[in-house]
């Protein structure tokens, strides 16, 4: 990188100690918690970072808020649980066909709906997730509304039916470790700028020679793929997915929100995001949740309300914030 | 492509919107090196003929060749990789990334790999005198900054012509002189320069030939200083404005 | 003011008045149920049935000596422990169901867990009890599968499928049309996995059994309007509509038939949404004569379901309707089998439930008893037919166990 | 006969749905923020309208402008509590706003009513009428007769008004309109108020015919939704086209392929708009 942009030695560093301390926290906390709730808690974070990562790819770095990422979603739980009720395959085995619909899916959607612009593209997108569900729903090939189940009971470690929530946490862990790098990675090199340049001002980026609508379908292919494959995890976890589950709207809001609050465009930000909203909703109604007086969400959307008020860029905006005013005192 | 063909030709260029012919068989030829004014007044055409040839907007008829290609129907980023480069009358820049980061983006178009990119954006920014602000977050910057950053990413495609729209609108004295300064070292580095100007100053003191638009067609080009006392131009455009002397 | 608000401030008495009577810690019991999103309003009337429950355990009711731990305080089983209940919000998600049956097994240490309400979320909650070895009841989810799972924990007290088009299609047998037999039957069902699955197992039954179903329009729940399947049926005219609805669509069918004027001679409202006291206290007054199948019947005054209904009336302002009554019958087998187990390992509860043998008597609801077959299932649920009159459902059919007769031709409005 | 009913009827509907989209068309249409709660405006206005004649018993005449007023004030406070410091970030925040925005309303609301279903008396305006062997609610026939007079009287507002061009203005650019020494933020909360208004007699009219809960806006917001962006951002009429639009279509196609897919026939139509007028359908290029 250019001398503008390399960190002083000590900076870099303290980078690395505070990554690798980092890393390890994240590896070794559900081994100090017995709670197995809470463990699963951490799994759910991990499930929750994991579609957001991917929506970030083209919600958060390109800019094109997709609210019907649900749709490579359900591609990638249905292939799962289809695969097992067709072929009693392992559910995770029907990942590459749930990856595999979801890009041609993408190849055939995309071209149409990146055209459009703002508001018109996230209407394009809750319509096409719409869309899916009401076929799935009216489908009885597909399990109807009825939904379709996984093994009921475990025939071998690949079916990924676990009592235990540990090994699903780290299974999700490393996938997402995976997304995480390819998107460190690219955000570093041509794609990320384009794709920033593209959010910032497309028709100037096109000026500038970026071939925006094939970086957007390109970042949409890979989103797409990474949010089936979460998908597939879910469903070999949970072992059952019905067209609300699966494709419900509220799905896509849920991955949207996760990235914007811990912040957009950024890499960590839907980690963040995640890392808070989940255990708030879980907690919020294990505390509340049986009380019947809707509190729960009272209390969780208050907490929502609170952070967009005060952090509209999402939780990384404090960050760079308390960043900037740590460079300033020390320098 | 022979020297002596144009760099840049537009033939009979007509764009309607509606019944409304915006750009009414206009043409065109610049030849590498030259410095053209594009000049009339208020709705004569001439930012939407600008935008046909950067690329922008398509013509309804008549074509546009670029180095020698047909680029009439062409994206805006394949007109970027034959070598053409504009600003934006309204800057555009990219408000969440760095100044630094900002003129990377063009830098990229030539050099794939992320170091030699940036190395070409440091180039260009000390070029263009951004270096005290290139780590700043180029949506915190004032407009003669903006104006700068616009014609240092579209420099950093390191183009054969340069497309420059109202970049010098809106400037102090004082900084319209440092950016004709800007414009004259650009054009010692062998850059073509087509200029969208109200400010006849700068048409004055910069461009070889000025191209006069009035209504959708081109009705006079020729050097500046001949072009600002045809008698046809002064009745379409100029008017009062030219009773004040130019300066020299 | 609002139910909810009641509910708070019954709380408090219940709990500080549970402990004077039974002794010992506590013996909790799950129960999940739809708290928030669109079932709230079935998942509150549940929590109030179960938390009516809990006090009619714990507290000797010599009223109800009849039905199991009615006429004791506790648990006697186990030196009369009380009965704790914990209920969790479901969320109408099969993710959070499954998150909290993790949690009220793991952290809140339950012994057994109770309902789920939605199919679906029963499927995936239960998924987790079962590898946790802790038995799951529910009282009120109908899809055949669940017990077709080979799950050796879970454990269903109500009909299914099969129990309830058999009763459907014996009345339609039975039933007259202008003096003739019925020959044209619509089904407007919704289409999430409840109605498409009451809806088939009614189609292949009456098929089956030479009655044809001419006109079937499956729809989208939570229409905004619905005045098309309503206009489809009256140019359809058949003898007899049968409607499978949640609530809300419930309440817009009456309406809108009101609204265009639409009246079939035999009106068939299934279950869920036409059970609704929500439906009743908004639509009822439009739909008098509505046909509904019930296994609860509380119009027969001394009866354990009119007692238990009277209870629940006076803490509600609300009737039981047959989802909550069926709910609350599922809980308290499961307390039942929990007594009888002696002890609180779920091995134990698990040999317990194999073993309940209840007889009609000792049931709040019209089943005629409750005996698990090998699957879970309850071999002895039985369902009859009510017929709404005024604000209130009787049993109409079969005769022999109906309260008033049946009255045709549907009235509606008027 | 049939079927000249079901086009009137879902004309009626299509009335209904412009009716709860008109609020959403000057917050997200004209002002560009996107508002995930207006389904709970609706809902909140409903219970306003309900809580009136319950326990207060006042009819529709005085309950549509006291829920109009009400639902203007909830906008002025929303706008200034909340979407004044979410502008400030990128559009992500607002979706985040008002998302949890929309849950705070949502479940305060079942905190308070609880989730039973309620309704008003479907004859407060009078009993079925039928005109040529149609039937007519006069309660949807009011619900249509208001969104035409909202659609109206929002247009004329907008184009013919000094008002109006100064809430256009600012809409366009905020920072210009400062220029031109409008102050932003009164005219933003004013848009908002006007916006949470029509959204209050929708809700209040709507109440007289369809039933009352606190999730009833999640199932109609995903409509108000489509409608604004199918008659195109910025287009008053262009939203009462597109809600008669739907309505008569998912009627038509209710009655004929099946209540199960009138959704699927309305999400292919409006993307193949799209594809064609990716401007929506009165929307500028």
């Amino acid at each position: 990188m250019s001398a503008a942009t390399i960190p002083t030695a000590p900076r870099a560093a303290g980078r690395w100690v505070l990554g690798v301390a980092a890393l390890a926290a994240l590896l070794a906390w559900p081994l100090l918690v017995e709670d197995e709730f809470i463990q699963r808690i951490g799994a759910l974070v991990m499930l929750s970072a994991l579609s957001a990562s991917a929506w970030n790819l083209v919600g958060g770095y390109a800019g094109q808020i997709s609210i019907g990422h649900v749709l490579f979603f359900g591609c990638g739980a249905y292939a799962s649980l289809l695969g097992f009720t067709w072929f009693e395959w392992a559910p995770i085995l029907g990942a590459p066909f749930g990856i595999a619909t979801s890009l041609l899916l993408a190849l055939i959607v995309g071209s149409p709906t990146l055209r459009l612009k703002g508001h018109y593209f996230s209407m394009a997108t809750i319509a096409l997730a719409e869309l899916a569900r009401i076929v799935v729903v009216n489908t009885p090939a597909l399990g109807g509304a009825v939904g379709v189940s996984g093994p009921a009971m475990p025939r071998s470690v690949l079916d990924l039916s676990f009592i235990s929530p540990l090994p699903y946490y780290y299974i999700f862990g490393s996938v997402l470790a995976v997304l995480l790098l390819f998107t460190w990675w690219m955000s570093r090199g041509r794609m990320g700028f384009y794709l920033r340049a593209i959010r910032g001002q497309e028709r100037a980026a096109r000026s500038l020679g970026v071939p925006a609508q094939r970086y957007k379908l390109f970042a949409l292919l890979v989103s797409a793929a990474f949010t089936s494959l979460t998908g597939s995890l879910y469903a070999a976890m949970l072992g059952f997915v019905d067209p609300d589950s699966g494709l419900g709207i509220l799905l896509s809001v849920k991955m949207v929100i996760a990235a914007a609050l811990g912040g957009a465009g950024t890499l960590f930000g839907p980690l963040v995001g995640s890392a808070i909203l989940v255990p708030l909703e879980e907690m919020t109604n294990a505390a509340f949740g049986g009380g019947g007086t809707g509190i729960t969400y009272v209390v969780y959307g208050a907490i929502i309300v609170l952070i967009s008020r005060f952090a509209p860029g999402g939780l990384a905006e404090i960050w760079t914030w308390l960043r900037a005013r740590g460079t300033r005192r020390g320098g | 492509m022979a020297d002596d063909a144009p760099l840049l030709e537009a033939r009979d260029i007509v764009v309607a919107f509606g019944s409304f012919r915006a750009v009414d068989g206009a043409s065109l030829a610049i030849r590498k090196g030259e410095i053209i004014g594009l000049i009339g007044p208020n709705g004569a055409g001439k930012s939407t003929f600008f935008n046909c040839l950067a690329g922008e907007r398509q013509p309804a008829s008549g074509s546009i060749m670029l180095r020698g290609r047909d680029v009439t129907r062409a994206s805006p980023e394949d007109h970027a990789l034959l070598g053409l480069a504009r600003s934006w009358q309204v800057p555009a820049v990219f408000d969440d990334m760095s100044v630094h980061e900002n003129v990377m983006v063009g830098a990229f178009l030539r050099h794939p790999h992320a170091a030699e990119a940036a190395a070409a954006a440091d180039q260009v920014i000390d070029f263009t005198g951004l270096r005290p602000v290139a780590r700043a977050r180029s949506g915190s910057l004032g407009t003669p900054a903006r104006k700068r950053l616009e014609i240092a990413r579209a420099l950093a495609t390191e183009p054969e012509i340069l497309l420059l729209d109202e970049a010098l609108a809106g400037l102090t004295p004082t900084e319209v002189r440092a950016a004709i300064d800007l414009v004259r070292q650009i054009h010692a580095r062998g850059i073509t320069l087509v200029i969208v100007e109200h400010v006849m100053e700068v048409i004055l003191s910069l461009a070889h030939r000025a191209v006069v638009f009035n209504q959708g067609k081109v009705i006079a080009q020729g050097a500046p200083r001949d072009v600002v006392q045809d008698p046809g131009v002064i009745e379409a455009y100029l008017g009062r404005s030219l009773s004040r002397k130019p300066p020299a | 003011m609002s139910i909810a608000r009641r509910h708070l401030l019954a709380l408090p008495a219940l709990l500080s008045a549970s402990p004077l009577l039974a002794q010992g810690a506590p013996v909790k019991v799950g129960t999940l149920l739809p708290l928030t999103g669109v079932a709230a309003s079935a998942g509150g009337s549940a929590k109030a049935a179960i938390e009516l429950a809990v006090e009619l355990i714990n507290t000797p009711q010599p009223d109800l000596a009849s039905m199991p731990l009615m006429a004791t305080s506790g648990f006697p089983g186990l030196g009369g422990r009380p009965l704790q209940v914990v209920i969790a919000d479901q969320q109408g998600s099969p993710s959070v169901a499954q998150n909290q049956a993790l949690r009220l097994i793991t952290q809140e240490r339950v012994v057994a867990i109770t309902n789920g309400y939605q199919s679906g979320l029963v499927q995936t909650a239960s998924a987790i009890a079962e590898r946790h070895g802790i038995p799951y009841v529910t009282g009120e989810a109908v899809a055949t599968n669940l017990t077709e799972r080979g799950f050796r924990w879970f454990f269903r007290t109500t009909p299914i499928g099969p129990d309830i088009a058999a009763i459907y299609v014996e009345f339609l047998q039975s039933a007259r049309v202008n003096g003739r037999p019925v020959t044209k039957v619509a089904i407007v069902n919704e289409n999430t996995e409840y109605g498409t699955s009451i809806a088939e197992v009614i189609r292949r039954t009456a098929e089956a059994r030479g009655i044809g179903i001419a006109l079937q329009i499956p729809y989208a729940a939570n229409s905004a309007d619905v005045s098309a399947q309503v206009l489809q049926l009256k140019d359809a005219q058949p003898d007899v509509a049968i409607f499978i609805s949640y609530t809300s669509d419930a309440i817009l069918y009456a309406r809108t038939m009101r609204a265009q004027g639409y009246r079939p001679p035999i009106l068939i409202g299934d279950n869920s949404g036409f059970s609704d006291d929500n439906f009743v206290q908004t639509a009822g007054d439009i739909a008098q004569g509505i046909i509904n199948r019930s296994a609860f019947d509380p119009s027969r005054p001394g009866s354990n379901s009119f007692k238990v209904n009277a209870l629940y009336k006076a803490r509600t302002g609300r009737e039981m309707d047959d989802t909550t009554a069926r709910i609350m019958q599922g809980f308290l087998v499961t307390c039942d089998a929990i007594n009888r187990a002696g002890a609180t390992e779920p091995a134990a509860i698990q040999k317990a439930l194999r073993e309940t043998n209840l007889d009609a008597g000792q049931l709040m609801i019209g089943y005629r008893g409750v005996k698990f077959d090998e699957k879970g299932q309850n071999s002895m649920a039985s369902v009859l037919l009510v017929q709404l009159r005024g604000r209130e459902y009787i049993s109409v059919w079969p005769e022999a166990t109906a309260t008033a007769p049946l009255q045709l031709p549907y009235k509606g409005w008027e | 006969m049939i079927l000249a009913q079901v086009v009137l009827n879902g004309f009626l509907v299509g009335a209904v749905y412009a009716l709860f989209s008109s609020g959403l068309t000057l917050i997200w249409g004209m002002m560009n923020v996107v508002n995930f709660a207006h389904g709970d405006f609706v809902m909140i206005a409903m219970y306003v309208a309900f809580v009136a004649f319950t326990m207060l018993h006042l009819g529709p005449a005085i309950f549509v402008p006291l829920a109009a007023i009400m639902l203007f004030l909830l906008g002025v406070l929303v706008y200034y509590a909340l979407v004044r410091h979410v502008m400030r970030g990128p559009m992500l925040a607002q979706i985040l706003g008002t998302f949890g925005l929309a849950l705070v309303l949502r479940y305060a609301t079942l905190w308070v009513f609880s989730a039973n279903f309620v309704s008003l008396p479907e004859n407060l305006l009078g009993e079925v009428q039928t005109f040529a062997g149609l039937r007519l609610e006069p309660s949807r026939v009011a619900a249509g007769l208001a969104a035409l007079g909202l659609t109206i009287g929002l247009h004329l507002l907008l184009t013919h008004t000094a008002l109006g061009s100064r809430l256009l203005a600012v809409a366009e650019d905020r920072s210009a309109a400062m220029l031109v020494g409008i102050r932003p933020d009164p005219m933003q909360a004013l848009a908002w108020g006007l916006g949470a208004a029509c959204t209050g007699v929708a809700g209040a009219l709507i109440a007289l015919f369809f039933y009352i809960t606190p999730t009833v806006g999640e199932s109609l917001a995903l409509i108000a939704f489509v409608v604004v962006c199918l008659g195109g951002f910025g287009s008053v009429p262009g939203a009462l086209v597109a809600g008669l639009a739907i309505g008569i279509i998912e009627s038509l196609s209710a009655f004929w392929i099946g209540p199960a897919f009138k959704d699927l026939v309305v999400f292919i139509l409006f993307l193949a708009v799209l594809w064609f007028r990716p401007q929506g359908l009165l929307g500028k290029a």
